[in-house]
């Protein structure tokens, strides 16, 4: 059989690895549309072929839950959000109400996802605004559309901090985490995962995602399961 | 209609074109209206005079602001009856001022472009007639742009005549040609006149083509008609000689081939006498009409001798009317035709000539020249 | 080859019929809207000029938002189509649609400007003639337009070889059947350490666009060069 | 005006500013290139040809990871630039630069295309009445090609008003500084419900981008309406 | 260079214009080479002869495979020396064939497009006068397409004439213009010729106009030099009469004004004897040419009476040739000048015209129209 999978692009290097695991195992294929969660919420809600809607961001999968296509659900995995630098030499710092990040930055910008609509930036931004750190920062904050975007700022030194999930930062070389968000600072990071038809190939591979040797490599990439 | 009526030549024969129109455009107002017989309509007149917008309202490409044209009496345009014919329906060969050919097609395909609309297909007999008259035959596979002046204009020609329109438009089609290809395509002009009896409206500056083709001529000045009826009259009006250029003004007469001499010479029998000419005219019996400059004629009182001018006709003197001084035009009777002479006053004091006289109008043979030979 | 996975095999492959189909099915009304832009004078001549150049003016997102809408399954004219069988969203025709609606607004640009220097003057003198106003397009305008035609079908191509926003929110990013160039070059990019990936593929899609303007280019010469009576 | 908040309205000035000197500044290489190509025949040809087209090629996000990296306060050019004061990484004129990029292929082919309707004999007449190359280039090429050049500065000041993929790459979203309208919108896009904000600012946007077509329009036939002799 | 000074005419006067050319086109080859002297060079031939690739050769427009270009001894092209100067720095005012208005600008502005690189800045009389001229007037505001054709080339001939150049070439001027408007710039190209001794390369079909104002023919066929000359020895040359035209071929003799009768009449002093015109001709002592066309010379054994002609002159036959039959070509000396006749062969045969005989040439005033009268 085969399964439509949408799923938010910041997964997509563990994704393709769970996805290729149970390709071989079953010999099914999976068709994986990796793409903002926003987009496929409501690619979904517009009648979409999708069995699977993994989503980085609640309130997405409550729009999808609106059109009753939703047979099963629940929440695969949560992330942690990171402070990273691109000098290699960055020292470590304490998230707190005392953190200078202004004097950290130099001049430059910190780097974030769109702190309103991208989860990555609307987590971040709870946090700093939970020290008291957000509406100082905020001018000097640059907000780039996705995730990746915004460790490709890190990476290239265009700026030389920023805040972004655990699972980016773990496989970029050329950002160094300085400092972890305590979990308290934020809304718990969620992914939630939905599956939309009853195929016997939906049902296999929506298992597939919560089995042990998915978690494996889930976690290998940063995030941490809750099953 | 009644207006254009007014002026029409020949009240009594059929009338072919008729056109009336009005129009403004900044500046200049186009007001006219002449009916005109078959054959060749002439547009004469200065630069600016409005030829070439009479001639775009017939071929419906300027709508006039009132007007109707028709054409062989089918009405082509009646601004009041609300028709107006779409130039393509029009089936109307347009050669106009500027050659207009197609860049992106080769001579042949421009020959070619009107041959699909064409109601009889001609066959390829009448392209290579055009073609050889107009001297296309090398230029057959090149574009218009790597052609010269005089060919693109030829190229136009043949463009219009092969098409085979009911009806023939050409704004100054032989300006841009030297004097032996002009000789060699008027005569098809003539042809397209007389046998194929196709309606064309010329617009020429040259009053020599004029003469030879008109059977009409309309005399346009500031988009008004200034004299207008057969060109025989027209051009022979002393009233109107200055326009059409003092080297200009002359008479048309009629004759007859009456055959060819043992030494070359033609002999035409005209109304007041024979005439010699020194070029083929024809076979014996057929009608041609000579234009005869009004300064090539040399006046006498008697019959002057040992001169080698050939033609020596009786004549009486009709008018004597002031041209520029210190010259005049005599207009002379040669039996019912009429010829104009122009003389300096001096002449005519000195020959003591008056009106009523009895003289004699010298004609050299060679300055009737062949293009002053028109064929009917 | 082994340089190319399968699945950006497939990405090429797909961009070449999304690109092509794009352009050849925008051709045919860009040309009448094009002409209609230069030559007529109508009633709601503004408004069919502002809808057309509204996807350059939008952002890509927008376009492909509202195309969703329209075009969903359960859309309005999605669900139309439905009934004659054609489905667009998440389909391969889909992204060619949403190619061809992005790159549309050059086209009609290139085409109008080639229609607008045409002189009328040799169209009229192609009516004397006999030619039928159809005709006249067919053997006049259009051949002396050939040109902007070409010019303007291949920046509907280049575009439509690099249209992202639009086409992955209509019709959403599906290997092997919605994945084009640029969206697999825009995954790739969501991996880390995934440039040289998505470099190889952006080298690809330029050498694909940029063999097809080298083309053009010639062709356009060619053509230029029997209007100046060389060729 | 309680309709748009303060960010909207910093949005709708910085989309002005933007698009605005982004083709303003590509008005002048714009017809210089597309002169260039039109006109002369040098080595290289195809490559400032192909150079010119890429950003309509490449996935904007791409174009726009390149300027990040050409123009980079580390970049090679960024830093030089950063030598004389100039900084484009997220300031608006990085923006403007990012628009310009993603503009300058539609620029340079509408005017390309009217510089190759002109008709050389005109300019060879100038010549001959002593106007060197330069002055014929001002007073007869430029004069006739306006209108082309006006559709290709509308056609860029459309798409830059559209730009979105390469400007967030480019100079990220700040607002008040890199925040243009598409940018705008595409953040109220990503909130569940946002349509309603992002529906107003695609208004707002629609209708600056059509005045200005309008505008454009009406210049261009007064244009062309002067060199008919009817002005 | 030899080449060219084999064929230049007046081999002692200063050369002026230089020309030597060799360029292939497909399916046309040019080859030529002349040098003339100062004055108006007329470059006469049929449609495709090579005409305009001459003249826009010397513009700068065509670079040849081979050539050499020089203007009053400055070099404009020498393919040998690898120098061609570009058209904007030959300064050479060119009237094209096609008009080539600036569209974009008002008759105004296309009439002062020159001015701005006038070495000498031309005052605005200079300017009110060519538009007076060529009768602009109204025309100033408007735009080139709408005017009518010959408006248009009105305006082309303007522009030239009012950028001050060096030189002018002019390609087929006046062959959009009827005879008055044409009548009322040929004396402007005369002053432009004598008074501000501008070299002018003039390229025509109308053998009137080239026999007014050339100082030198060039006879062009099919890219190469058919016959070079000072005008009078080409025009009056019997073995190229007929590429002239047949109406038009003629010779040229020289006179001086000496004055004005009391009746109107202009006496001119020719060495044949005295020539009455009737218009004026210029001030008593000023030196003019006429153009006297063959067909328009009677020859009589003695001396007519009772005639209109006023102009009998003594004359002795030098050559007859035959022309196409029946005619024949009759050159006559009129003490150091020659006259070209052209009668018909029985008219020689009748009045027993042989080669040395002495005559009378009679010349009707009337027939030499102004438009003959050359400016010296
Ligand atoms: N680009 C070209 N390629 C090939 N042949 C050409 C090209 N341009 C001109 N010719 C040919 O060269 C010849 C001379 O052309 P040119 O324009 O000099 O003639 P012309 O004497 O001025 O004629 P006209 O009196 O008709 O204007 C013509 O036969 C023409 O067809
Ligand atoms: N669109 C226009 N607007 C204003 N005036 C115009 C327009 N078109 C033509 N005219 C004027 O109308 C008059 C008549 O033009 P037309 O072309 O009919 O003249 P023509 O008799 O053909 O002259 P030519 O012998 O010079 O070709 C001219 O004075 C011309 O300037
Ligand atoms: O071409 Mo875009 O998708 O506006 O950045
Ligand atoms: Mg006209
Ligand atoms: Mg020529």
């Amino acid at each position: 059989g085969e399964v439509t999978v949408f799923a938010a692009a910041s997964m997509k290097t563990a994704l393709d690895e769970v996805a290729k695991s149970w390709e071989e195992k079953t010999g099914d294929s999976a068709h994986i549309s990796y793409a903002g969660s926003g987009a496929l919420a409501r690619q979904i809600a517009a009648g979409a072929p999708a069995d699977i809607y993994i989503s980085a961001n609640p309130g997405w999968m409550e729009t999808v839950a609106r059109t009753g296509r939703v047979q099963a659900q629940e929440d695969l995995l949560a992330n942690r959000l990171v402070l990273i630098a691109h000098d290699p030499q960055a020292s470590q710092v304490t998230i707190g109400p005392d953190l200078d990040l202004e004097a950290l930055l130099k001049g430059g910008k910190l780097a974030m996802s769109l702190v309103n609509s991208v989860p990555a930036g609307q987590y971040g931004k709870a946090a700093l605004a939970h020290y008291g750190l957000w509406d100082a920062i905020a001018p000097d904050v640059a907000q780039a559309d996705n995730v990746r975007a915004t460790l490709a700022m890190v990476a290239l030194g265009a700026a030389p901090y920023g805040i972004t999930y655990a699972t980016d930062a773990v496989a970029e070389p050329r950002v160094h985490v300085v400092a972890t968000f305590p979990d308290d600072s934020h809304p718990p990071i969620r992914y939630p995962a939905a599956r939309l038809t009853d195929t016997e190939a939906a049902q296999s591979f929506y298992e597939a995602l919560t089995s042990p040797a998915a978690a494996k490599i889930f976690e290998a990439q940063g995030f941490h399961t809750l099953k | 209609m009644a207006r254009a009526a007014d002026c029409g030549p020949d009240r009594g024969a059929r009338v072919m074109l008729e056109i009336s129109l009005r129009h403004r455009l900044s500046g200049f107002t186009l007001d006219l209206a002449l009916s005109a017989p078959s054959g060749v309509t002439a547009l004469f007149g200065p630069s600016g005079a409005g030829k070439t917008t009479v001639v775009n309202a017939v071929a419906g490409l300027l709508r006039p602001e009132q007007g109707r044209i028709a054409v062989g009496g089918e009405v082509l345009l009646d601004t009041g009856a609300n028709i107006c014919l779409p130039p393509h329906k029009r089936r109307i060969g347009y050669v106009f001022q500027d050659a207009r050919l197609f860049p992106h097609l080769s001579v042949r395909a421009n020959l070619l472009y009107g041959r699909r609309f064409a109601p009889v297909s001609r066959d390829g007999a009448e392209f290579d007639r055009v073609v050889a008259m107009l001297g296309l035959e090398a230029l057959l596979e090149r574009r218009p742009a790597a052609l010269s002046g005089g060919e693109k204009s030829r190229v136009a020609l043949g463009r219009a005549l092969l098409c085979a329109p009911r009806m023939l438009l050409m704004d100054e089609p032989l300006a841009a040609l030297d004097a032996a290809r002009k000789e060699e395509i008027l005569p098809y002009f003539e042809r397209l006149r007389d046998e194929v009896q196709l309606p064309i409206l010329y617009v020429s500056h040259a009053p020599a083509e004029v003469a030879r083709l008109a059977t009409s001529v309309a005399l346009i000045e500031a988009g008004h008609l200034r004299g207008f009826g057969p060109a025989r009259e027209v051009l022979s009006d002393p009233g109107l000689a200055p326009s059409l250029g003092m080297r200009e003004a002359g008479a048309v007469i009629s004759g007859q081939v009456a055959g060819q001499e043992a030494d070359g010479l033609a002999r035409i029998e005209t109304a007041g006498g024979p005439v010699l000419l020194p070029y083929p005219t024809g076979q014996p019996g057929q009608a041609l009409r000579l234009r005869i400059h009004a300064g090539d004629v040399t006046l006498a009182r008697g019959r002057p001798e040992g001169l080698s001018a050939l033609n020596i006709l009786p004549a009486r003197i009709t008018q004597i009317r002031p041209a520029e001084a210190p010259s005049v035009y005599v207009q002379l009777a040669l039996g019912p035709e009429r010829l104009l002479a122009r003389l300096t006053t001096r002449s005519v004091a000195a020959l003591g000539l008056t009106e009523g006289m009895e003289c004699h109008a010298i004609i050299k043979a060679m300055s009737v020249a062949s293009e002053d030979v028109l064929g009917r | 080859m082994n340089w190319l996975s399968g699945q950006d095999w497939q990405a090429v492959a797909l961009s070449l019929k999304v690109a092509g189909w794009a352009t050849a099915l925008s051709l045919p009304p860009g040309i009448f809207v094009a002409y209609a832009l230069a030559r007529w004078r109508f009633a709601g001549r503004s408004i069919v000029n502002g809808l057309v150049h509204l996807p350059l003016i939008l952002p890509p997102v927008v376009t492909g938002y509202l195309l969703l809408i329209g075009f969903a399954p359960n859309g309005p004219i999605g669900g139309a189509l439905a009934k004659i069988g054609l489905t667009l969203a998440f389909t391969w025709k889909g992204a060619a649609l949403a190619a061809g609606v992005m790159a549309f607004p050059l086209m009609v640009r290139a085409i109008r400007l080639a229609i607008e220097a045409v002189d009328p003057k040799l169209e009229e003198a192609a009516a004397t003639l006999g030619a039928s106003r159809a005709w006249v397009f067919a053997t006049v305008t259009l051949p002396l337009i050939a040109p902007g035609v070409l010019a303007g079908a291949i920046t509907a191509y280049a575009k439509a070889m690099g249209e992202f926003g639009a086409t992955i929110t209509f019709v959403s990013n599906i290997p092997g059947q919605t994945q084009t160039l640029p969206l697999a070059i825009y995954s790739q990019l969501q991996v880390p350490g995934g440039e040289a990936d998505a470099a190889r593929l952006v080298v690809i899609s330029v050498t694909l666009a940029l063999g097809a303007l080298l083309v053009s280019e010639w062709l356009a010469r060619r053509i230029a060069a029997r209007i100046a009576g060389r060729g």
